[in-house]
């Protein structure tokens, strides 16, 4: 199956390269899904199946759904689209594009150096994993759950002050 | 008796301290009160103490009191403290007489004046520093009473300091005398170190056995009191601040720039009359540079205009003599022409004050005449004076003095017949100027219309008068106290001759004068107009443009180099170090732009760096 | 349907995925794609633990995705309603108009 | 106890003042000024009390020591000599002075001003009194965070980039003697095993050659810099000009001496063979000062800055005298240190009332003013006179035991500072000309001197007179200094002169 790691490989490469070039969100995001589907599927090849759920349910389910949902909000038109076009110029892109080539060399620079080691094929079930979690990690598991809560908070925080913005505004009658 | 002494100076201070806290809110009479009372009772404890000083001398000859030791440091101890001898005492009789008298012609002379508590407050701080400095025991209390009549000279010329010119000429003053007074102190220093002490009576113990005759030490700290001497005395090369000096009220002119503070120079080379004496090549140049001031000044004397600047000159020169008195070792003779001088100088300023006043302030001498009928105390006092400045032979108290300095000029070992004839030239140049004056402003024809003076302004006229005719005829006095402080002169008879001639060259003079500006004034002006005469006469108009030297020479240089260093250059440096800090500032400020992406590609450039360096290192 | 392959290759996919993210938060001004990139930067690092995870067969690898899952979703939560914010201050999502931070 | 007293009274006096603001504007004068008095009467008392028991407790006249921070070496060491002893007088005396002068200057945040003025009067105090390196430096730097605060808030136009100024100069120079300290402070550890920052106990630390000369370096770095010496004297015409008036008289007064007393107490006594060595060029910086500060005086036209450069001239005497090695010249600089506190602050003191009643500094638009104010010219008048160093006046007993103290050993430097007493002449000359005298162009019509700021004149003319006409109590004083100044006479041997009897009023 170790064709299957690579055509997965090139499948998310090409789907994250297309997420990063598209003038369209929409279609980005789509991309991204695809990028992720396929990322989850290399997880469950290297043996986490409960990592390659994760990345399904997760990222590709919730995480995104909440991009759909802001670009909906930001109803990005033609209009944007056409102003994304314009940003994304040569002398735009070429300086990051040769940073990141630069930094991509270096890493292929010291993994041309490296052992050749294959990775175990054994599965790293969910129970380990969850043992694992609850046994030296715990402090980890709490710090999560406090970012979280944290996410949460400043999350309603702006959006309560979103809302109130709004509303004195409208109001107001301006705009 | 020697309680006496310190009350000398004290009472002018406490005169001047009396006026000077309260002296706004003194009724005019009252400060007229204190500040010709002060003086005069300075005056009356002076005479007090010569009457027991002659008749029953001290055992010294010599009153010495000190007050308090002003501080112990480093082995010396100089206190505050007095000494009274035959020197000191004609020297502050001289100051309290004089002094006194002008007080008193100020008292109406002043009169209306809004500063009148000042001027009398300064005049008492005058008089008070000026018996300080004669009657210092110690060199460093005598810089003090130096200094304090410095700073009232300067008060004084710049007492109208409303007029930007008198400040100046006080500015002037000030810095040129004082830089004599540095060499002074610089003398001070070099005594101290020298001798250990500037005990005025120690020094001259000490100098005889520690240092040799001639020796470099005893030329260079004589030459160096000689600086100072110079600078207060007006004398070549530091003589330029005493005309414009004329800038003060002539009550000052009198007393503080002819009678008394220009001759403190006299008063310190003879003081300090064994460092000299064993400086023999110092004290040649004392005669040297008496000699030429003394005709230096005498020529410029003979183009002036302003009355004052006439009598200033001639100041500068009579001084001159007195310092050719000094260089050729005739102390005595020195001091005889400094009280004859200091009585008919002041005569001669008070009444020219009489007519300034009486003219509405006209100074300009070819713009009065005829005054000998509108002014008749005032002609005649001038006369004297004059006559005595001239010397005009046996009725005046000039003659006998300036004949004792011939004559000692004559004898001198160094140069004396060019000395001599230094002198006799100056003598003749005397008497032209001085009767210059008489012939133009006070006969002649009527160019003015006068106003009558006040009896107290007569009254000093009149009594200086007599002392200019009689102080002459008592030198018996003068020449016995001196005698007690200092070396008598050489007792060599000189010829017939040389008498003969000192005696006819004043009347010569007074003859060529006549003849000048009372018999033939057309060929006076007719030869002023030549060109070369006409150039002559500006440059003696202008004290042989020694002012014009010294601005080109040292104050314009100065002025300019502190003019271009304003902005101080040692602070380039720091500034220039300020401005990197704050371009270095402004860079890193420009990173700042607030762009997330430009903060990241810093990020990332800044990985790709270290894994570069971590990798390929 | 597990598969070998070698632990460099499993991070140099990682790797690319790394800096194809880097290189959309620095060539894009879209406050949206921005975030996107980042998420797929975030991706790439857990994709890196478990690679690393699965060369040792330790559950660690699987437990650091987890933790950076939840980062991840805690930021994008924060990322989203600042764009929002962004839009609605601005009326547009340009990252590089919000610079009030400019030295 | 009662040097910690005196070094707290201003503190908690501070606070106090800062405090009651909020009841009235007008309170915080009353209790700076009352603490600072109660301070001066205090030195008085030391004094009194000297004058009956000398020499209680060893080499000091009076020490209090206390543990302080629980550090290894620290403690709160406070002694007083009488070296000292003259300076907290001054300091006492000039601080009643500020307060007295700030009286209607200051009106916004009248308590902050006053807790910063008390503040810095006691971080002067305690490097006066402090007998213990780390105290010292803790004083050192704490009365510039104050003073930074007294020119950077009531100070004028361009007050925050003078206060900048001066902060760094003092700051950086402090940081290099921080660096001293601490390297003898690990010096003396090593040679002795005993790790202190005691002053007594670094005094016999064993250091020489390059190391010592190095931390000497790090001191003179400090204490050149507030003095202020050439080159390192530009902040002070920034910072005096733009300081309020109670700021500028304390930064002449009292700011630049805590440099002199540095340079006696710690850098010559610390490195006594090194600062022989090094004394060469810091006198001839010392004329230079003299004659350069001179000659910007006279070209400046900022009143302010006019009297800033005539300090680094006058404290070019100090260092002259300093370094001279000679006990005439050390007792001189110590006459000219007090006498220049109370003439330069008299005149800081006029240009801010002057400052007050024309609203500019600019001696160009002054003028005529003695006519119109007659008592403020004739202060102005006196201490510009004391400033020339005219005798009977502090200065001049000061510059002329300096001078004569150089003279025996370096004629000619003893000369080029002579020069300072012609160039001083023509600086104050010009400055009463400039303010006094001439017409009154601008039609100036100020109130004369009140009663408040005529007693602060005379306070301060009576005691610079008593210096120039009697200095002797002082001189007596400062007779117990610190032993590494050699005592020398000028003038010949004694031997040389048999049956010459002493002058009067020597001692020993």
């Amino acid at each position: 199956m170790t064709v299957a790691f690579y055509i997965a490989a090139a499948v998310s490469i090409v789907a994250t390269f297309m997420v990063i070039t598209r003038v369209n969100a929409i279609h980005a995001l789509l991309y991204f899904v695809v990028s992720l589907l396929a990322a989850a599927l290399i997880l469950l090849l290297l043996g986490a199946p409960f990592a390659a759920a994760m990345e399904v349910i997760i990222y590709a389910g919730a995480i995104m759904v909440l991009f759909v949902f802001v670009v909906m909000i930001l109803s990005a038109g033609p209009r944007e689209a056409l102003q994304e076009r314009q940003w994304l110029r040569v002398s735009t892109w070429i300086g990051p594009a040769i940073l990141t080539a630069v930094l991509l060399g270096e890493l292929l620079y010291v993994m041309a150096g490296a052992t050749g080691a294959l990775t175990t094929p054994a599965q790293v079930t969910p129970a380990q994993v969850g043992a694992s979690l609850l046994g030296p990690y715990l402090l980890g598991v709490e710090l999560v759950s406090m970012l979280l809560l944290v996410g949460l908070i400043g999350a309603f925080h702006l959006a309560y002050r979103l809302g109130k913005g709004e509303a004195s505004e409208e109001a107001g009658g301006k705009r | 008796m020697p309680d006496l002494v310190w009350l000398i100076p004290v009472l002018p201070l406490a005169g001047f301290l009396t006026l000077a806290l309260l002296g706004g809110r003194l009724k005019a009479g009252v400060v007229a009160a204190v500040g010709c009372g002060s003086v005069g009772l300075s005056m009356a404890a002076v005479l007090m103490l010569l009457a027991g000083f002659i008749h029953a001398p001290p055992p010294t000859f010599s009153y010495s009191r000190t007050l308090w030791t002003w501080f112990a440091a480093g082995g010396l101890a100089p206190g505050i403290g007095f000494y009274l001898d035959g020197l000191s005492l004609v020297m502050v009789m001289v100051i309290t007489v004089v002094g006194f008298l002008i007080h008193l012609y100020s008292v109406r002379f002043m009169e209306g004046d809004e500063g009148y508590a000042r001027f009398f407050a300064y005049m008492n701080l005058f008089v008070g520093a000026m018996l300080i400095l004669v009657l210092a025991d110690n060199l460093l209390l005598l810089y003090l009473g130096w200094e304090g009549v410095g700073l009232c000279s300067y008060l004084l010329i710049g007492f109208w300091y409303r007029e930007a010119a008198n400040t100046r000429a006080a500015i002037k003053a000030f810095v040129v005398t004082r830089i004599g007074d540095t060499a002074l102190v610089i003398g001070l220093f070099l005594l101290a170190s020298g001798l250990g002490t500037l005990q005025i009576q120690e020094i001259a113990l000490r100098v005889g056995r520690l240092w040799a005759p001639g020796s470099l030490a005893a030329s260079a700290a004589a030459a160096l009191l000689l600086g100072g001497a110079v600078g207060k005395s007006a004398q070549l090369p530091l003589q330029t601040w005493l005309p414009d000096a004329m800038a003060g009220p002539t009550p000052v002119s009198a007393l503080i720039h002819a009678a008394t503070m220009v001759t403190a120079g006299v008063y310190l080379i003879a003081r300090m009359h064994p460092l000299f004496m064993h400086a023999p090549d110092v004290l040649l140049v004392v005669a040297l540079i008496g000699s030429l001031t003394l005709l230096v000044a005498g020529a410029s004397a003979l183009v002036q205009k302003d009355i004052k600047r006439v009598l200033a000159y001639s100041t500068m020169s009579q001084v001159g003599y007195m310092f050719l008195a000094l260089g050729v070792g005739a102390w005595s003779a020195a001091i005889f022409h400094f009280v004859t001088h200091a009585f008919f100088k002041a005569l001669l300023f008070l009444s020219a004050g009489v007519v300034i006043q009486a003219l509405d302030n006209e100074h300009d001498i070819f713009r009065m005449g005829g005054l000998k009928k509108t002014l008749p105390i005032a002609f005649w006092t001038f006369l004297i004076g004059a006559a005595s400045l001239s010397a005009l032979p046996f009725v005046t108290a000039g003659f006998y003095s300036k004949e004792l300095i011939l004559r000692a000029a004559w004898l001198s070992a160094r140069g004396g017949a060019w000395l001599w004839i230094a002198g006799v030239a100056g003598a003749f140049l005397t008497s032209i100027y001085s009767f210059r004056v008489v012939f133009v402003a006070f006969l002649g024809p009527d160019r003015t219309i006068a106003r009558k003076t006040p009896v107290s302004m007569t009254l000093p006229l009149v009594v200086l008068a007599l002392f200019s005719i009689g102080a002459g005829l008592l030198p018996a006095i003068f020449g016995g106290l001196t005698r007690l402080a200092l070396p008598a002169g050489p007792a060599v008879p000189v010829g017939i001759e040389v008498q003969a001639i000192a005696a006819l060259i004043p009347v010569l003079g007074i003859a060529a004068a006549a003849l000048l500006y009372r018999g033939r004034p057309a060929y006076a002006a007719a030869l002023a107009r030549r060109p070369l005469v006409a150039a002559l006469h500006g440059f003696l108009l202008s004290g042989w443009g020694f002012d014009r030297l010294y601005q080109a020479l040292v104050v314009g240089p100065f002025l300019r180099l502190a003019r271009i260093n304003r902005g101080d250059f040692i602070d380039l440096p720091f500034r220039a170090l300020a401005w990197t800090c704050g371009l270095g500032s402004k860079m890193l400020v420009a990173t700042q732009s607030g762009k997330v992406r430009w903060y990241v590609m810093g990020i990332a450039l800044g990985g790709a760096v270290f894994i570069a360096m971590v990798v390929f290192l | 349907m597990i598969s070998q392959v070698p632990f460099e290759h499993g991070m140099i996919f990682a790797g690319v995925l790394f800096f194809l993210g880097l290189a959309g938060v620095l060539a894009r001004r879209d406050a949206v794609f921005i975030l996107l990139s980042l998420e797929i930067m975030l991706n790439a690092a857990g994709l890196a633990f478990v690679v690393a995870g699965a060369r040792f067969a330790a559950p660690d690898g699987q437990v650091m995705f987890l933790f950076v899952l939840g980062v991840a979703a805690a930021e994008v939560s924060l990322g989203l309603a600042l764009v929002l914010w962004l839009y609605h201050w601005q009326r547009n999502v340009d990252i590089d108009n919000a610079r009030s931070l400019r030295g | 106890m009662i040097l910690a007293a005196i070094l707290f009274i201003p503190v908690c006096g501070g606070v106090i003042a800062w405090l009651t603001e909020y009841v009235s504007a007008k309170l915080p004068r009353w209790i700076s000024l009352i603490s600072l008095a109660i301070d001066f009467l205090l030195t008085a008392g030391l004094w009194l009390g000297f004058l009956h028991q000398p020499g209680a407790h060893g080499p000091w006249l009076a020490s209090f020591r206390a543990p302080w921070l629980f550090l290894p070496g620290v403690s709160f060491h406070l002694g007083v000599d009488g070296t000292s002893l003259v300076l907290i007088s001054l300091t006492a005396f000039l601080g009643c002075m500020a307060a007295a002068a700030s009286w209607n200057e200051i009106t916004e945040r009248t308590g902050f001003f006053h807790l910063c003025l008390t503040w810095t009067i006691a971080g002067v105090l305690g490097v006066f009194l402090s007998l213990d390196l780390f105290l010292f430096y803790f004083a050192w730097e704490f009365m510039l965070v104050p003073m930074y605060f007294l020119i950077n808030c009531w100070g004028h136009e361009d007050r925050f980039r003078a206060a900048v100024k001066f902060f760094l100069f003092t700051q950086l120079s402090g940081l290099l003697m921080l660096a001293s300290i601490i390297g003898l402070y690990f010096a003396n550890g090593r040679a002795t095993g005993v790790y202190t920052f005691d002053y007594e106990a670094l005094l016999h630390t064993p250091v020489a050659g390059p190391v010592a000369l190095l931390l000497l370096l790090g001191f003179l770095a400090a204490f050149l810099v507030k003095l202020p010496s050439v080159p390192f004297h530009t902040w002070l015409p920034d910072a005096h000009t733009q300081a309020p008036t109670a700021g500028s008289v304390i930064l002449a007064g009292l700011l630049l001496k805590t440099g002199a007393y540095g340079l006696l107490r710690l850098a010559i006594p610390l490195f006594p063979a090194e600062s022989t060595a090094a004394a060469a060029p810091l006198m001839v910086l010392g004329v230079v000062g003299v004659l350069y500060g001179a000659l910007l005086a006279f070209s400046q036209d900022d009143l302010k800055r006019l009297i800033a450069y005539t300090s680094v001239s006058h404290m070019g005497f100090v260092l002259l005298g300093l370094f001279a090695g000679s006990g005439l010249a050390f007792q001189g600089a110590m006459i000219q240190i007090v006498s220049h506190g109370l003439s330069t602050g008299a005149l800081f003191i006029l240009a801010g009332t002057l400052q007050e009643r024309l609203h500019t500094r600019s001696l160009s638009r002054m003028g005529g003013l003695w006519q119109v104010a007659p008592r403020l010219g004739g202060a102005s008048i006196f201490f510009a006179l004391a400033s020339l160093g005219l005798p009977g006046m502090g200065n001049f007993v000061g510059e002329f035991m300096v001078v004569l103290g150089v003279y025996p050993a370096h004629p000619g430097l003893a000369v080029a500072a002579s020069l300072g007493f012609i160039f001083s002449t023509a600086y104050a000359l010009r400055m009463i000309q400039r303010i006094c005298f001439g017409e009154n162009r601008e039609g100036w019509k100020v109130p004369d001197l009140s009663l408040r700021e005529m007693g602060i004149m005379a306070l301060m003319m009576v005691p610079l007179l008593w210096l120039g006409l009697s200095p002797q109590p002082l001189i007596d004083r400062v007779e117990k200094r610190n032993p590494s100044v050699r005592e020398t006479t000028v003038g010949p041997h004694a031997e040389i002169m048999p049956g010459d009897p002493l002058p009067p009023g020597r001692r020993k």
